[in-house]
């Protein structure tokens, strides 16, 4: 029940980008094309799950037992960066096809807020949005992240097929490409507000 | 321009970086770690003043925790002279729309209620943060009640509290949390109680 | 129960004004204008020059390649000229250009109005007959018969559907025929269905032409029982061979495919005619039954007419033009073509000419498309017309045979329904072309 | 204090250190070849990843201009010009000087001298008429006027003139980009030499029909009737099946034969106005 | 390029938010006022001047592979001081701010200039580019969050001028794009007018 | 000689255009604005007014003076959106908020986009949710404005059925006895006289407009039933398993938007699937989340948000069901 809630939160109630605003720059970004995102959205929640994985034993293991917790935002940004990047020689390598769908992401993922986001707020409750005050444990931190990353990917798809469509409307000039853009993704914010106090 | 990448560079180069700006960390951190706390414990006592009646001590420096329904409350006692004039509890729920919410609920020495201050929530700018003193009148209505005779529930639900318009979820909540630390505070006056019973 | 295609389709009313009116001869004119581009594929090579006397029924000019048929003058008189004239869009096409001198018919031609029941050719020389005698389908394209009655090695017919659905609104000569010659046809498609060896075969017409029905299944009865008469439901396409094929035998042609490939061969009515009359009475083809109306003339008719009339004098022979008639119309009011130059001849697949007022024809403006979905629900073919032309006017052509424009029969339901007046096929068309001509230029497999 | 001074100290180096080392040989274990002008053109842009330019990342906006034929269409908002001004060099891929040209009409049928046969009430759209028939007037090759060139031009350089009904061309703004010659179904649109000072000459019609069928649709129509070919003294002009064509490179300005057309169908651009043959007859003879 | 013109072209020409839409989280997530935006602007302006600084003073030295990962460290380091500094003196601020200041590691304005601008350029001129740009974002996180004060709280740089609520979904997500969708639009405008 | 009028074929036109569907729309919403004027008097009357005219006069004034494009007012779209706004509000609302709300909705949902046809999300209901967010208080308060008609209204109580029982259910009353405190009945819900929005007093009349749309083949019935449908079984089941705590299925058809939703919102064709497949998931997809919004969220009444929600999924089944194409899986018979 406790993952449920988890995740209902994490995709619909808090999504992280109609309602954190945590990734918006992919969001606007790489989502001209339902493919793209869902390559991108697929990325994402590939490198944020590893990502918090990792940040959540080196702030519990290295960081937190040496009294240095403040090097956080350094030590994480530097272990992702070196994740993606090692993922990303690995991929091309080993899976050529794979990298094709989700490695041409994975450079944009670094400098992506919402993976970052992700890796802070899971250790750290002064950040935590809706949760309990209790820190998450490793697992919960996991499914945090990858629902997280589920919320990233469904606002994303959403928001490409719409992009899709406005792509063949007549949208007056001024409001083509990222104002109108930015609008849909307003309303589509307002219409997940819907789903506020399901959790 | 960029130079040739070798390994030798590389790792010196990266290493002399992380070298050099951890120790700028490690010094800064140093500098700023007393001024950080003082903000911290000054925001406490801000909280504190502003709920309990006028005291002399440094509650800060006397706070102790108080387990209640396996969740774990900060008390803060506020003194005048030798006297107890009263406690603020720190108390939190998670009831809110938002989430969690945590307030400083400051009660005199004869139960009632001194006054609240909310210290940190993530509720709607407009809607649920009308809780914050200043915002509405909501939180005044707390003042000089005893949840012995006032019912700390929403009227809707039955009790004494007037909710903020369009916000009851926030104003259960505001309740809950103000109810469990007059929970924390009927068992630390107990505990008074009894320890005066054994001083005498 | 009355059988229909089950994708899409609309009801425009039928107005089948001219729906009484029997057939008349229409009087030979003073000079014949015959195109050599009768039919699909390549025009037909003259074998006659100028000054050359010519009968009714002569040979002038011959089949040229595969897809083609051969051409017979519709009068008797001298070769004025062979030249390039105008068809009706305008555009140049070879004409054979023939003085009338009387009506002097090739002696071979059987011009009696007995009805000849008896069959005497092999399925070899029925086909070799109907390509003789320039027999083209009259249900609008005008495919060469025979090539269509081959079948190509390796494909068999199952059933011949015969197409007397004449589901266009107005028009009438299928229906004419239906009522007076009956058992010709009747007897065309036994002879189709010898050549094709099918041992079945549906006449598939709309119920709004109750008469015809009773009188085909009267006669079929009688003598023909292996052709079965099918009522079909009141809706466009009915005729549509893809439609009619999936209304009658519930088969769908694939995309791309052709009618052969489910095992099915669609003839018109009037093509089964004409096969009668070849085959039994030695006609060739060059005249056909036209039906000439429209709300805004005093009468309506349905006339035989020799191929090679200009529509000039078909408009007046009724009269002239109508005050409040803005557009001429060669065929139906949903396929037909506007008629650009008046002096233009008929071919022998015309089958109507109607008159329009602005009031009748006129699109609206367009408007932005509100995504009703109309087109949607027309479209006979399943596809997506509001997308189509969106896609059309973006030029993304991949998109566009992704969505399957090539499959477009070009109905025009899709126009017809739509309430913000897009031109919906204007633009599907123009991109169906576009996107044919890259699939036809790929490799086959 | 200073213990925690020291970890951090100590920890970061380890960390950075670790970090640079698993890398170095992962890279080196997982090496794939490929076109090393992508690096190079990497290292060049800005390195932000922020997904501005449409790709995703990058790199693979440098394997994109890699691999792109022009560098039309490629943009680095982070890097903005001057980036792109370096990876054009790069690549090799300054734009070559070439010859001005200009778009030309040749068609100049307009509403007074080519009457209308017919009224068009379709979408309006050329390549909807031209493949629905020949036109509203006689002429089958002349402009259509529903304006597809217009269009197609994203420069705002051609233009329908409602008077004529047919479309104009601003050389200024024409960039001989081609789209409207591709756009036109009649092909009534060439791109040909801008010539010294904006001077050119040609032939504005593509009628093929014999002289008398094309003078009866069209008033200023060439004809076919030689005149010009034989008055032209280099050579420029060649006729076939009934229409004359002028040579853009053979062709001199000295404009006989546009004084020589019968019909008026060859046009002079950006000559000084000529004064009439006669008045300087007049003069001369005065 | 003038001092006073790398200083200045960060405002308009390339301003960061209006023109290359880059730094679009903190862009919409701090805007909720007036004084979040300017504050949440200055942040980022602190990172970016000093971060900029650095990174011209080291770029020769630094390998074309571990650019990035240096720079990153670079740039974070700053953003932890700035963590440090913002908790001891302005504690009310960063607790509002929150997540967004240790996010403006990831902030690809930061990076971006570093390696657009800062490794290519002079100390000095790189200051001025940091100075530029983080007061063009700041304008623009300003204004954003002036227009959204204005219509979801009535109020303007915390001083109520009417009384009510304002509009509430401006000072929420939805507001957020939707402000910053006509905002573009404006600025376009006003760009194209003063050219 | 007469010049000959030339166009492609085909040569006839039906008659159906923008304009008479959206009349048919408005006429089909008669009945229920009748009886809205009929129980709220003035208030419906000025609210209706106010909606369409801001309605008009925005998009008048955005593509006279802003777009400078060619102006469709006279097609009734922005009247309806107008219309169909001012039938969602609660009745006591204040001109203004209706105002506002229009303004919305035409100026931000419909013109941004380009106008009728053009937007992504059905601008009433943009207007709605902006208007629900931004105001909750006026947006929740259902109190009933006095009128010249009718006596004392029966259920003055200011809330809608729904957060009645929303109420009822946290303060920890059964279903029966939240039923018995507020005398709710069928009948009532059939012919009104319980509190809700402007529009959706009566089923009977939103079903008397259900019939005539469905007649005069103005709308297809696929949404409107899926999205019922869906609505019954969802809360059927829950009903079956505990009476006590969830509402019956009829209840919950009956009362706040499902109606008006389900027949005049959801079959917006703008933001509405293309495909009859299409549109049946997009009604189970609202049929859900409106229920799961009853039930565990923050808001009593959840249609108009799952309406957007599901406007977002559009393009999406749009992409991803299509019509069955003719010919594609050769079916030998
Ligand atoms: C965007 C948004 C923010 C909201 N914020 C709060 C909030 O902060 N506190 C709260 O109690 N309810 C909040 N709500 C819930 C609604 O206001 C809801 O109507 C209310 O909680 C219950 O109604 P009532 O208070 O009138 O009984 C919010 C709703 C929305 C859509
Ligand atoms: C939309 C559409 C409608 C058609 N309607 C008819 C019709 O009513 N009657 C008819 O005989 N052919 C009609 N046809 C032509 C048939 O598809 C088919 O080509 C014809 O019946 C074949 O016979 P034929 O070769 O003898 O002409 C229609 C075609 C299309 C594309
Ligand atoms: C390019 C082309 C090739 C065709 N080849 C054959 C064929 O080989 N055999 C056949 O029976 N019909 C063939 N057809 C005829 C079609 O099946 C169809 O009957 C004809 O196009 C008339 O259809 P319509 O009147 O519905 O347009 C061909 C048609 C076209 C356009
Ligand atoms: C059946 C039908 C339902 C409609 N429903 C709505 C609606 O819910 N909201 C709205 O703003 N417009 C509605 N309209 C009007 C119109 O489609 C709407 O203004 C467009 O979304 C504007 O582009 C409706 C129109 C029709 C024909
Ligand atoms: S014309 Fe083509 S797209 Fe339109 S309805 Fe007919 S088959 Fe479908
Ligand atoms: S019928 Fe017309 S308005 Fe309706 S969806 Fe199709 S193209 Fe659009
Ligand atoms: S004759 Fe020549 S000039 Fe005249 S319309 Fe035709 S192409 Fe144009
Ligand atoms: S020049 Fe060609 S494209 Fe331009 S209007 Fe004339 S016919 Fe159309
Ligand atoms: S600022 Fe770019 S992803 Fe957050």
């Amino acid at each position: 029940m406790e993952y449920i809630l988890i995740i209902i939160s994490a995709v619909f109630v808090n999504n992280i980008l109609l309602s954190q605003f945590l990734g918006v720059c992919p969001f606007l970004g790489v989502s001209n094309k339902v493919s793209t995102a869902a390559g991108m959205a697929g990325a994402v929640t590939f490198v944020m799950s590893v990502a918090t994985l990792v940040t959540y034993l080196l702030q519990n293991y290295v960081l937190i037992p040496l009294g240095i917790e403040f090097m956080q935002t350094v030590a994480f940004i530097l272990v992702i960066a070196a994740l993606v990047q090692m993922v990303e020689i690995i991929l091309k390598k080993v899976s050529p096809s794979l990298y094709q769908a989700l490695g041409i992401f994975l450079p944009l993922i670094t400098t992506n807020c919402a993976v970052l986001g992700v890796a802070i707020i899971v250790v750290s409750k002064e950040f935590a949005f809706g949760g309990d005050p209790q820190m998450l444990n490793l697992a919960e931190s996991v499914v945090f992240a990858i629902a997280n990353a589920l919320g990233f990917g469904l606002a994303m798809i959403l928001f490409a097929g719409l992009r899709e469509q406005l792509e063949l409307a007549n949208v007056p000039k001024p409001f083509k490409g990222m104002p109108i853009a930015l609008i849909t993704a307003g309303i589509l914010a307002l219409s997940f507000m819907g789903f506020a106090g399901l959790v | 321009m960029a130079r040739e990448s070798t390994l030798k560079n590389m790792v010196i180069t990266l290493a002399s970086i992380t070298l050099v700006s951890s120790a700028l960390l490690g010094g800064v951190y140093a500098l700023t770690k007393s001024p950080i706390d003082m903000a911290k414990v000054a925001k406490i006592n801000a909280a504190i003043s502003k709920v309990v009646a006028e005291f002399d001590n440094n509650p800060s420096s006397e706070k102790f925790a108080k387990e209640m329904g396996g969740k774990s409350y900060t008390v803060y006692p506020a003194r005048m002279g030798d006297e107890l004039v009263g406690y603020a509890i720190e108390s939190f729920t998670t009831g809110g729309f938002g989430g969690r919410i945590v307030l400083m609920v400051g009660f005199n020495s004869d139960g009632t209620i001194n006054n609240t201050a909310v210290l940190s929530h993530a509720e709607t700018p407009g809607l649920g943060d009308k809780m914050v003193e200043g915002k509405s009148d909501f939180s005044v209505q707390f003042q000089g009640k005893n949840p012995e005779d006032f019912k700390l529930l929403v009227k809707k639900d039955g009790g004494d509290v007037d909710a903020i318009t369009a916000s009851t979820i926030t104003s259960r909540a505001f309740c809950e949390a103000v109810e469990a630390a007059w929970e924390v505070y009927k068992l630390c006056n107990e505990e008074n109680i009894k320890k005066e019973v054994q001083d005498e | 129960m009355s059988k229909t295609f089950s994708i899409g389709g609309i009801h425009p009313h039928d107005n089948k004004i001219s729906i009484n009116a029997a057939i008349e001869n229409f009087p030979v004119m003073e000079r014949a204008y015959i195109s050599m581009s009768q039919h699909l594929g390549a025009p037909a090579e003259p074998v006659v020059a100028k000054g050359d006397k010519v009968k009714t029924g002569q040979l002038i000019a011959k089949a040229n390649g595969f897809i083609s048929a051969n051409v017979h003058s519709s009068v008797s008189g001298t070769v004025n000229s062979i030249e390039m004239l105008p068809d009706l869009s305008g555009n140049l096409v070879q004409h054979i250009v023939i003085n009338v001198e009387g009506d002097e018919w090739e002696e071979s031609i059987d011009r009696s109005s007995e009805i000849n029941r008896k069959i005497v050719h092999s399925p070899k020389e029925i086909i070799d007959k109907i390509a003789e005698c320039g027999i083209v389908g009259l249900g609008g394209a005008a495919f060469p018969t025979h090539i269509k009655l081959s079948p190509p090695p390796g494909k068999k017919a199952d059933y011949l559907l015969v197409n007397g659905a004449e589901c266009e609104p107005y028009l009438t000569s299928d229906y004419r025929i239906m009522l007076e010659n009956t058992e010709e046809i009747l007897i065309g498609v036994k002879l189709m269905m010898l050549a094709l060896g099918v041992k079945k075969s549906y006449i598939g017409i709309e119920e709004n032409k109750p008469k015809a029905i009773k009188r085909m299944k009267e006669i079929a009865s009688k003598g023909y029982p292996e052709i079965k008469i099918v009522s079909l439901k009141k809706r466009y396409p009915q005729g549509g061979e893809k439609q009619l094929i999936d209304a009658i035998v519930g088969r769908q042609v694939p995309s791309m495919g052709l009618p052969i490939d489910v095992g099915v061969v669609v003839q018109n009515v009037g093509t089964a005619l004409a096969v009668y009359e070849a085959v039994q009475k030695n006609k060739p083809l060059f005249e056909g039954v036209v039906t000439v109306t429209g709300k805004c003339m005093p009468e309506q008719r349905n006339f035989r007419m020799r191929v090679g009339t200009t529509f000039e004098s078909m408009i007046f022979a009724v009269g002239g033009f109508p005050k409040d008639a803005e557009k001429l119309v060669s065929g139906g009011p949903m396929m037909g073509k506007a008629v650009s130059r008046i002096e233009a001849a008929s071919v022998k697949s015309t089958s109507a000419l109607l008159l329009l007022t602005l009031e009748e024809t006129k699109r609206g403006e367009e408007a932005n498309c509100i995504r009703c979905a109309k087109c949607v629900d027309a479209c006979p073919m399943g596809l997506e017309p509001y997308l189509l032309n969106r896609l059309s006017r973006a030029n993304r052509v991949e998109d566009l045979e992704a969505n399957m424009v090539h499959d477009c029969i070009e109905c025009g339901s899709c126009l017809y329904v739509c309430p913000s007046d897009i031109p919906l096929l204007d633009t599907i068309r123009l991109s169906k072309a576009k996107v044919l001509k890259i699939i036809r230029s790929r490799p086959k497999k | 204090m200073t213990a925690i001074i020291i970890f951090t100290i100590a920890s970061l180096t380890v960390l950075g250190l670790v970090l640079a080392l698993i890398l170095y040989f992962t890279a080196q274990k997982f090496k794939v070849v490929e076109d090393p002008r992508i690096d190079d053109v990497e290292t060049i842009l800005p390195g932000a990843n922020c997904g501005g330019c449409g790709f995703t990342g990058c790199r693979a906006f440098a394997e994109g201009c890699v691999k792109a034929e022009t560098m039309d269409g490629l943009f680095c908002p982070v890097g903005g010009n001057d980036v792109m001004k370096k990876v054009a060099e790069y690549l090799g891929r300054s734009v070559e000087e070439k010859v001005p040209q200009v778009a030309v009409v040749r068609c100049n049928g307009n509403c007074d001298s080519r009457p209308k046969s017919n009224n068009y009430d379709g979408y309006t759209s050329c390549a909807v008429m031209a493949s629905l028939y020949a036109g509203d007037t006689d002429c089958r090759y002349g402009c259509l006027g529903q304006g597809d060139c217009e269009l197609s031009c994203d420069f705002d350089a051609i233009k329908m003139n409602p008077r004529t009904g047919l479309p104009e061309v601003d050389e200024e703004k024409c960039t001989a980009c081609g789209a409207c010659v591709k756009a036109c179904p009649k092909m009534i649109i060439e791109l040909r030499n801008k010539g010294p000072k904006g001077k050119r000459i040609f032939v504005s019609c593509i009628n093929k029909d014999k002289g008398g069928v094309a003078r009866k649709a069209c008033a200023v129509a060439c004809i076919g009737c030689t005149k010009c070919q034989k008055v032209c003294a280099y050579d420029a002009i060649t006729i076939s099946s009934n229409l004359a064509y002028i040579d853009y490179n053979k062709c001199k300005l000295c404009r006989k034969c546009v004084v020589e057309c019968p019909t008026n169908a060859i046009w002079e651009v950006n000559f000084p106005v000529r004064v009439p043959k006669k008045a300087v007859a007049e003069v001369e003879q005065q | 390029m003038s001092k006073l013109n790398i200083l200045t072209k960060g405002i308009l020409k390339e301003n960061p938010v209006f023109v290359l839409l880059l730094g679009m989280c903190p862009t919409l997530g701090t805007t909720t006022s007036a004084i979040n935006g300017l504050g949440m602007g200055l942040a980022t302006t602190f990172v970016l001047m000093l971060s900029n600084v650095v990174i011209s003073a080291i770029a020769g030295f630094v390998p074309a592979k571990v650019r990035i990962p240096s720079y990153i460290v670079v740039i974070a380091s700053f953003v932890t001081i700035l963590q440090f500094v913002m908790q001891a003196y302005t504690p009310g601020l960063y607790e509002t701010l929150g997540l967004f200041i240790p996010l403006i590691v990831v902030n690809c304005i930061v990076l971006g200039r570093a390696e657009a601008f800062a490794s290519k350029n002079s100390i000095s001129d790189s200051f001025m580019d940091g100075v530029g740009i983080g007061l063009g974002f700041t304008a623009a996180l300003t204004v954003l969050g002036l227009v959204r004060e204005l219509l979801g709280s009535a109020s303007a740089f915390g001083v109520k001028f009417i009384e009510g609520d304002g509009i509430l979904v401006f000072v929420l997500a939805p507001g957020a794009f939707i402000a910053l969708g006509y905002l573009l639009v404006l600025f376009n405008k006003l760009k194209t007018k003063i050219k | 000689m007469k010049k000959l009028i030339v166009s492609p074929a085909p040569h006839l036109h039906g008659k159906e255009s923008t304009k008479s569907l959206m009349r048919d729309v408005i006429i089909a919403l008669a009945p229920s604005l009748l009886v809205s004027v009929y129980y709220f008097g003035f208030s419906a009357v000025k609210l209706a007014l106010v909606g369409v005219a801001t309605a008009v006069a925005v998009e008048y004034v955005i593509q006279k003076y802003i777009v400078k494009s060619k102006i469709t007012v006279n097609d009734y779209s922005a009247a309806l959106t107008g219309l169909l706004l001012s039938l969602n509000l609660p009745p006591n609302s204040p001109w203004w908020i209706m105002f506002i709300g229009s303004v919305v909705a035409i100026g931000i949902a419909k013109m941004t986009f380009g106008g009728v046809g053009q937007n992504l999300f059905n601008p009433a209901l943009v207007g709605r949710v902006f208007l629900l967010v931004s105001f909750p208080v006026i947006m929740t308060d259902y109190s009933i404005p006095t009128s010249w008609f009718r006596e004392g209204i029966d259920a003055g109580s200011g809330a809608t059925a729904l957060s009645i029982v929303k109420e009822g259910l946290a303060r920890g009353l059964t279903m029966d006895q939240i039923f018995d405190a507020n005398n709710f009945s069928y009948s009532q819900m059939l012919f009104s006289k319980i509190g809700g929005s402007v529009g959706e007093v009566s089923a009977l009349a939103l079903i008397l407009g259900f019939i005539y749309l469905l007649i005069r083949r103005v709308i297809r019935p696929h949404i409107p039933v899926a999205i019922i449908g869906t609505v019954l079984v969802f809360s059927g089941v829950f009903w079956l398993i505990n009476p006590e705590s969830y509402a019956d299925p009829l209840f919950n058809v009956l009362t706040g938007g499902i109606l008006i939703g389900s027949i005049f919102m959801a079959t917006d064709y703008v933001t509405s699937p293309m495909s009859k497949k299409g549109m049946v998931l997009y009604g189970i997809g609202i049929g859900v989340i409106t229920m799961l919004i009853r039930y565990w969220g923050a808001y009593p009444e959840g249609i108009s948000f799952a309406i957007l929600i599901m406007n977002a999924t559009v393009p999406l089944i749009n992409m991803y069901m299509k019509p069955a194409k003719f010919g594609k899986e050769v079916k030998h018979g």
